[in-house]
């Protein structure tokens, strides 16, 4: 989609050739069709349309004791309540706000910093390459959530931010090491040659000759970013290393684990969060297989 | 005008343990005004790594190039650029030479607001209009078109039509018509002939000795990075002396003359000897000698215009 | 009479409709024959080559027929195509050079193909042997891993791979663009001294480098926007073309020798229609020097000359 | 060869020292003072707090410049001393960890071999076989998304609690005492199963669609249409394509362990059993960072080593790098 937004914006042009429109046109046909993408986006929509305006029908304060304990959902408690009556659908909907906010600035992050090294070693090459390659790859072997938890763990005060970001810090060898990939490979090609002996700028190069031509690898690697850092952050969240001063999912199940709903079967305090977060998480990855088919011709179906 | 002294190019594979692989080795030639070189040689010989040296697009590892009495490793931004504005290259492969997302004019958009950019709309639609006639092109049938919607041919010759753009004084010509389709070829190849005789002075790079012999009036022969032969193109190609030179004639399928029995090299080019001749482990010239793989043999002029780096060749 | 097709067809389907890749092909190779198949890019050489042997989607058989030595293919089934592919019918691939497994000792890779066309390995090993000593391999490189060949090792590793069961037809597609002269014309003659020896009865070599098929080929069929222009006698489609786009076709290659100030040559102009909704009647009359008002219809293809076959209509009008 | 091993070494060895340089640099750079938030916790203990009070000073004092202490951390560690533990003392950090371990490997070990084996094989089969493909996969897309500890939580309460079959915390029963008898042996089981099949589904849905993601690719290769274009059955060219695209999972085992890891470290959490992962839980909630540091750094060795053990694999099956062709993708 952005590929071909790129091009419009790009290019200046008055009258639309035949060719482009097709390009476009193939692109909504294969989308359209591609079921992967559909339900895949379908769900995730739905989960955010729920964290945006799911919170406005909340009734109650989400750390509020304001009911009987541990009670069946029902009309009033749509969700019913935890061992200490605190109302699990304002913890659902404000935890899936939570979860959100860190796959866009965790994720974000964590795309926005692969894309610098990926782009500056792919493109340089030689020593800094080198050099980025071997930071790469140490953050890569180091298992970065035992790293986080050290960190996690000495920090006091915790607020979703703080925790978004460190797992954007952490999470970008991945994304940077397939960008450098990609870029190395545009950059062999004869146009950044022409673009060079053209007299421009290597910056200039990166964003206007060889970024537009990965804008859908771009969007693929944000999304598995995104799921990604709500992946991890549902885990610092659960062993308690997730925020001090606000709800998520991973707190309440946490929460429901620490105090008892388990042994008191409180199932409506803990399934209702981890399904959130694999429906989100495995929406993303299936809606990234169907993107991958429409850009990719060799994986459309036979 | 542009003068080649000695140049090398070495390639480290990577700063752990890396080997060095030499691409050329000691290459010297000049090219005048208004001529066009040949620089023929096979895959890995070498030879496109010349062409992007010159282009500036490669580092040279050692040597000299100098272009005009100025050594252009000392070119920095603006005069760079300069540089640029009289030295131009076409590639290969054409559709590599585009963005693929980009409509093909983008590489007229990119000259003009790098070397032009004060120009009026009118002024520069002027030029480009005129370039794309110079190189045969209907402008029409060619503006606003994407890469894929436009021929090989008329690809190529929109980059050229690109470099005439500039006030080019020499082009660098890498392959540029063996990607094309035996129809087309001929009227790119014109197309560069035509060039010449307006003074412009021409690197022509190929791997085919018959492009090689139509277009131009000096040949040089390149095997593993070295200059095995070169001089005037009737010379070296009538009276190839270099047993390199001889086996690519032979070689080489002609549509007026059956294959000659010759002995081609089937056996991997592995084994490397890096001191001596580099046509050492493939030569069988019957005297060639523990000389032959102990130094490399120099240039030595055989006749006027005509040198080979052999020493039992020039007997004949 | 080793191959013949009639009125073959076969489109490729595209989101934008069907590109008629080969429309209407009626030839035939006799036994012992090399046919060279030339023409431009995109003029259905390569669909040809695997028309014959491994048709998949998205390439669609519409009708005609394949004969190999009398039998008919049943090319538009891929599964009962597998009985003829590689013992009576076998191709080397354009993408020759990849076209072994990267992490199989070629070895294994040639032991575990043939039995799983159950055939015994041992029983051909000795073949097998004779076959790389006749392309000068050693045969040590069946311990070896493809990544271990230069190109033109590769080029001949697939060659006799590809010939092992002595089939009836071999299909050469674009095998000698990839090497350098040197080793282009070795593996060239390698094919002419497979037909000699009759490991395989006649073949089909595809390439777009005339000059090659001058060398090797006994007949030549140029083929132009899918559909088939001239076939003729190697000597005869190199000396006396008829069919207009042969002629310029071959006036247009430089040969060494000609030069740009003594002889300037000439290429043809305009360029290769697109497949989707290909030009009315004939093809190229568009390009053509010498078209006229009858070549709105389509010339048929017909033999003008013993063994000499040409689709247009002024030689139609000159032969009349 | 050597590069590709020159390589890895020199990556292996920045990482371990980066990773050691954090977890020393961490509680002195941090805001607050550790030794402070530590006191305040062992006060009810007036007989250990000037004990460990001289203790926390040598560690953490200031009169020592900062380099002696950095340098004093690595001898330490060398020495295999990790400090002592808050939560347990005056047990050692590394003693703990020593006594954790077995039961992680007997975890993790057959979790990922398992999963590995099974989840390739599954997804190999699944690729290209449409109704498969659309069906089965994305149950695999959903497993490889679930929260380990969700998966952990709803099988101790499905299995656990309401079908009562299997036990759900700790790896023996409370009754009972280290010993080679059946009713020890058989209870260990008991108590490996479920976190063992928690970890197992969610690493088997990675594979399995890591798997066929890769085969798809390897079944478009060009080798894999020369062996069609020659009549080879379709299971010969699986069989091709599943060897080739079993190599790129082996490197995607080594990058995904740190998350493999991780995965452990809760699952062991749901179902308290006394790997690493429940002693940091443990160290966390008290403010044990002696025990944290230990861990972390226990985790790192771990991962390296791992990592080090498949990379050896790798080049055993791997031709390419074994030639030296591909070495330089570390």
């Amino acid at each position: 989609m952005t590929e071909q937004i790129n091009i419009e914006k790009s290019e200046r042009m008055d009258k639309v050739p035949v060719k482009k429109q097709k390009k476009v046109n193939e692109f909504i046909y294969f989308a359209i069709r591609n079921n992967k993408l559909k339900i895949g986006l379908g769900i995730v929509l739905l989960f955010i349309l729920l964290a945006l305006i799911g919170p406005l029908f909340a009734k109650y304060d989400w750390n509020a004791y304001i009911g009987p304990m541990s009670q069946p959902p029902s009309r009033e408690f749509w969700f019913g309540t935890t061992t200490f009556g605190q109302d699990v659908y304002t913890q659902f909907v404000l935890g899936l706000r939570a979860t959100f906010l860190v796959g866009i600035i965790g994720g974000g992050l964590g795309t926005l910093i692969g894309i610098i090294i990926g782009f500056v070693a792919g493109y340089r090459g030689g020593i800094v390459d080198e050099v980025l390659n071997v930071l790469t790859n140490v953050v890569l072997v180091i298992p970065t959530f035992a790293l986080l938890l050290i960190v996690a763990a000495y920090l006091k005060v915790r607020g979703i931010m703080i925790e978004s970001i460190f797992i954007g810090l952490t999470a970008w060898p991945w994304a940077a090491r397939a960008i450098r990939a990609q870029t190395f490979s545009l950059r062999s090609r004869d146009f950044v040659d022409l673009a060079r002996m053209s007299g421009m700028k290597p910056l200039k190069i990166i964003f206007t000759e060889i970024a537009p031509n990965m804008m859908s690898y771009l969007l693929m690697t944000f999304i598995l970013q995104f799921g990604g850092a709500i992946l991890i952050a549902a885990t610092l969240d659960f062993i308690g290393l997730g925020p001090t001063n606000t709800i998520s999912l991973g707190l309440m199940m946490n929460y429901a684990v620490m105090w008892g709903a388990l042994q008191f079967g409180n199932w409506w305090w803990f399934v209702p969060p981890g399904f959130a977060i694999m429906a989100i998480v495995g929406s993303l990855y299936i809606m990234n297989v169907g993107l991958d088919e429409v850009f990719n011709p060799k994986l459309r179906e036979m | 005008m542009l003068k080649l002294d000695k140049i090398s190019k070495v390639y480290s594979t990577g700063t752990f343990g890396g080997k060095l692989l030499p691409a050329v080795v000691d290459v010297s030639f000049d090219i005048g005004e208004g001529e066009v070189v040949s620089l023929i040689g096979e895959s890995g010989s070498g030879k496109s790594t010349i062409g992007k040296m010159i282009l500036r697009l490669i580092t040279i590892s050692s040597g000299k190039i100098i272009f005009n009495g100025i050594d252009i490793s000392t070119f920095k931004k603006n005069t760079l650029k300069s540089y640029y504005k009289e030295v131009q290259g076409v590639f290969q492969d054409p559709f590599s030479s585009y963005n693929p997302i980009f409509k093909a004019d983008k590489i007229f958009t990119i000259i003009r607001q790098e070397f032009f950019p004060k120009m009026k709309d009118k002024e520069w639609e002027e030029k480009v209009d005129s370039s794309l006639k110079a190189v045969g092109l209907n402008p029409d049938q060619v503006l606003n078109k994407f890469p894929h919607q436009l021929s090989g041919g008329q690809l190529q010759r929109f980059l050229i039509a690109r470099a005439l753009l500039l006030d080019i004084k020499f082009l660098v010509a890498d392959e540029i018509i063996s990607m094309l389709d035996a129809s087309t070829r001929v009227d790119v190849l014109n197309l560069l002939a035509e060039l010449k005789s307006r003074g412009l002075s021409i690197l022509f790079i190929t791997h085919d000795l018959s492009l090689g012999y139509y277009i131009s009036e000096k040949a040089i022969i390149l095997y593993r990075g070295s200059v095995v032969e070169m001089g005037n193109t009737e010379k070296v190609y009538s009276n190839s002396l270099h047993p390199y030179t001889k086996m690519l004639m032979a070689s080489v399928p002609r549509l007026d003359k059956k294959w000659e029995e010759v002995e081609v090299e089937l056996k991997a080019k592995q084994i490397e000897n890096t001191i001596g001749c580099v046509y050492y482990d493939r030569c069988r010239v019957p005297d060639k000698d523990a000389g032959c793989a102990g130094s490399r043999p120099p240039l030595i002029k055989v006749e006027q215009d005509h040198f080979v780096a052999c020493k039992h060749c020039m007997k004949e | 009479m080793s191959l013949q097709t009639k009125n073959l067809r076969v489109y490729y389907q595209t989101l934008r409709g069907d590109v008629k890749a080969l429309d209407d092909v009626t030839f035939n190779i006799k036994d012992g024959e090399i046919m060279g198949l030339a023409g431009e890019s995109g003029c259905g050489k390569t669909t040809l080559a695997n028309s014959i042997i491994y048709l998949t989607p998205p390439m669609k058989y519409i009708d005609g027929s394949v004969e190999l030595d009398g039998e008919e293919l049943p090319i538009w089934d891929i599964d009962s195509m597998n009985t003829f592919r590689y013992k009576k019918v076998s191709i080397i691939p354009q993408y020759a050079m990849n076209a072994m497994n990267p992490t199989r000792k070629i070895g294994k890779m040639t032991e575990e193909l043939l039995v799983s066309k159950k055939i015994s390995y041992k029983k051909t090993k000795a073949e097998l042997d004779r076959r790389l000593d006749l392309v000068e391999l050693k045969n040590d490189i069946l311990g070896m891993y493809p990544i271990e060949l230069s190109g033109g090792m590769k080029q001949r590793m697939v060659l006799v791979l590809s010939t092992l069961l002595n089939p009836s037809l071999l299909i050469a597609d674009e095998i000698t663009s990839a090497l350098d002269v040197s080793t282009q014309k070795a593996v060239a003659e390698m094919l002419v001294e497979f037909r000699n020896r009759k490991i395989v009865k006649s073949m089909i070599v595809i390439t777009h480098d005339i000059s090659i098929l001058y060398q090797i080929a006994d007949s030549i069929l140029v083929m132009y926007a899918g559909k088939l222009a001239e076939k003729a006698s190697t000597e005869v489609i190199i000396h006396s073309p008829m069919h207009p786009y042969t002629r310029l076709l071959i006036s247009s290659l430089p040969k060494v020798g000609v030069k740009y100030s003594e002889k300037k040559l000439t290429g043809i102009k305009g360029n290769t229609p697109l497949l989707f909704n290909p030009p009315v009647g004939c093809r190229f009359k568009d390009r053509c020097p010498v078209a006229f008002d009858k070549c709105i219809k389509e010339p048929p293809f017909i033999e003008i000359e013993k063994g000499h076959f040409v689709a247009c209509w002024r030689e139609c009008e000159r032969n009349a | 060869m050597r590069r590709y091993f020159g390589r890895k070494i020199v990556v292996y060895l920045s990482t371990f020292f980066l990773a050691v340089t954090i977890d020393w640099a961490i509680p002195r750079f941090m805001p607050g003072n550790p030794i402070l938030n530590l006191l305040t916790r062992v006060a009810g203990r007036p007989e250990t707090v000037q004990h460990m009070y001289n203790y926390y000073s040598r560690i953490f004092g200031l009169d020592i410049p900062v380099w002696k202490q950095y340098i004093n951390f690595w001898i330490a560690l060398f020495h295999g001393d990790l400090g002592t533990s808050v939560l347990m003392f005056p047990q050692k950090v590394t003693a703990i960890i020593m006594r954790a371990v077995p039961y992680d490997i007997f975890l993790l070990v057959p979790a990922i071999l398992l999963s590995f084996y099974a989840g390739n094989k599954f997804g190999a089969f699944a690729a290209r076989t449409k109704w498969l493909d659309n069906t089965v996969l994305p149950l695999g897309y959903m497993l490889t998304a679930t929260p380990y500890m969700w998966l952990g939580i709803l099988l101790a309460w499905s299995l656990g609690i309401v079908a009562g079959i299997f036990p759900i915390a700790g790896a023996y029963g409370f009754n009972l005492q280290p010993s080679l008898s059946w009713v020890f042996i058989l209870s260990l089981l008991e108590h490996w199963f479920l976190p063992f099949v928690s970890l197992f589904l969610v690493y088997f849905g990675g594979w399995a669609i890591g798997m066929r993601n890769m085969i798809i690719y390897e079944l478009e290769a060009d080798y894999s249409h020369y062996l069609e274009a020659l009549g080879a059955p379709r299971s010969l060219v699986r069989k091709y394509a599943y060897r080739n695209a079993i190599l790129p999972q082996i490197t995607g085992l080594a990058l995904q362990l740190g998350v493999v890891v991780a995965g452990a470290l809760v699952t062991e959490v749901v179902f308290s059993y006394p790997g690493i992962g429940y002693w940091i839980l443990q160290a966390i909630q008290n403010q044990d960072y002696f025990l944290i540091q230990g861990c972390f750094l226990f985790i790192i060795i771990m991962v390296l080593i791992a990592n080090f053990i498949i990379d050896i694999v790798y080049v055993i099956v791997d031709p390419r790098t074994r030639l030296g062709m591909v070495g330089g993708s570390a």
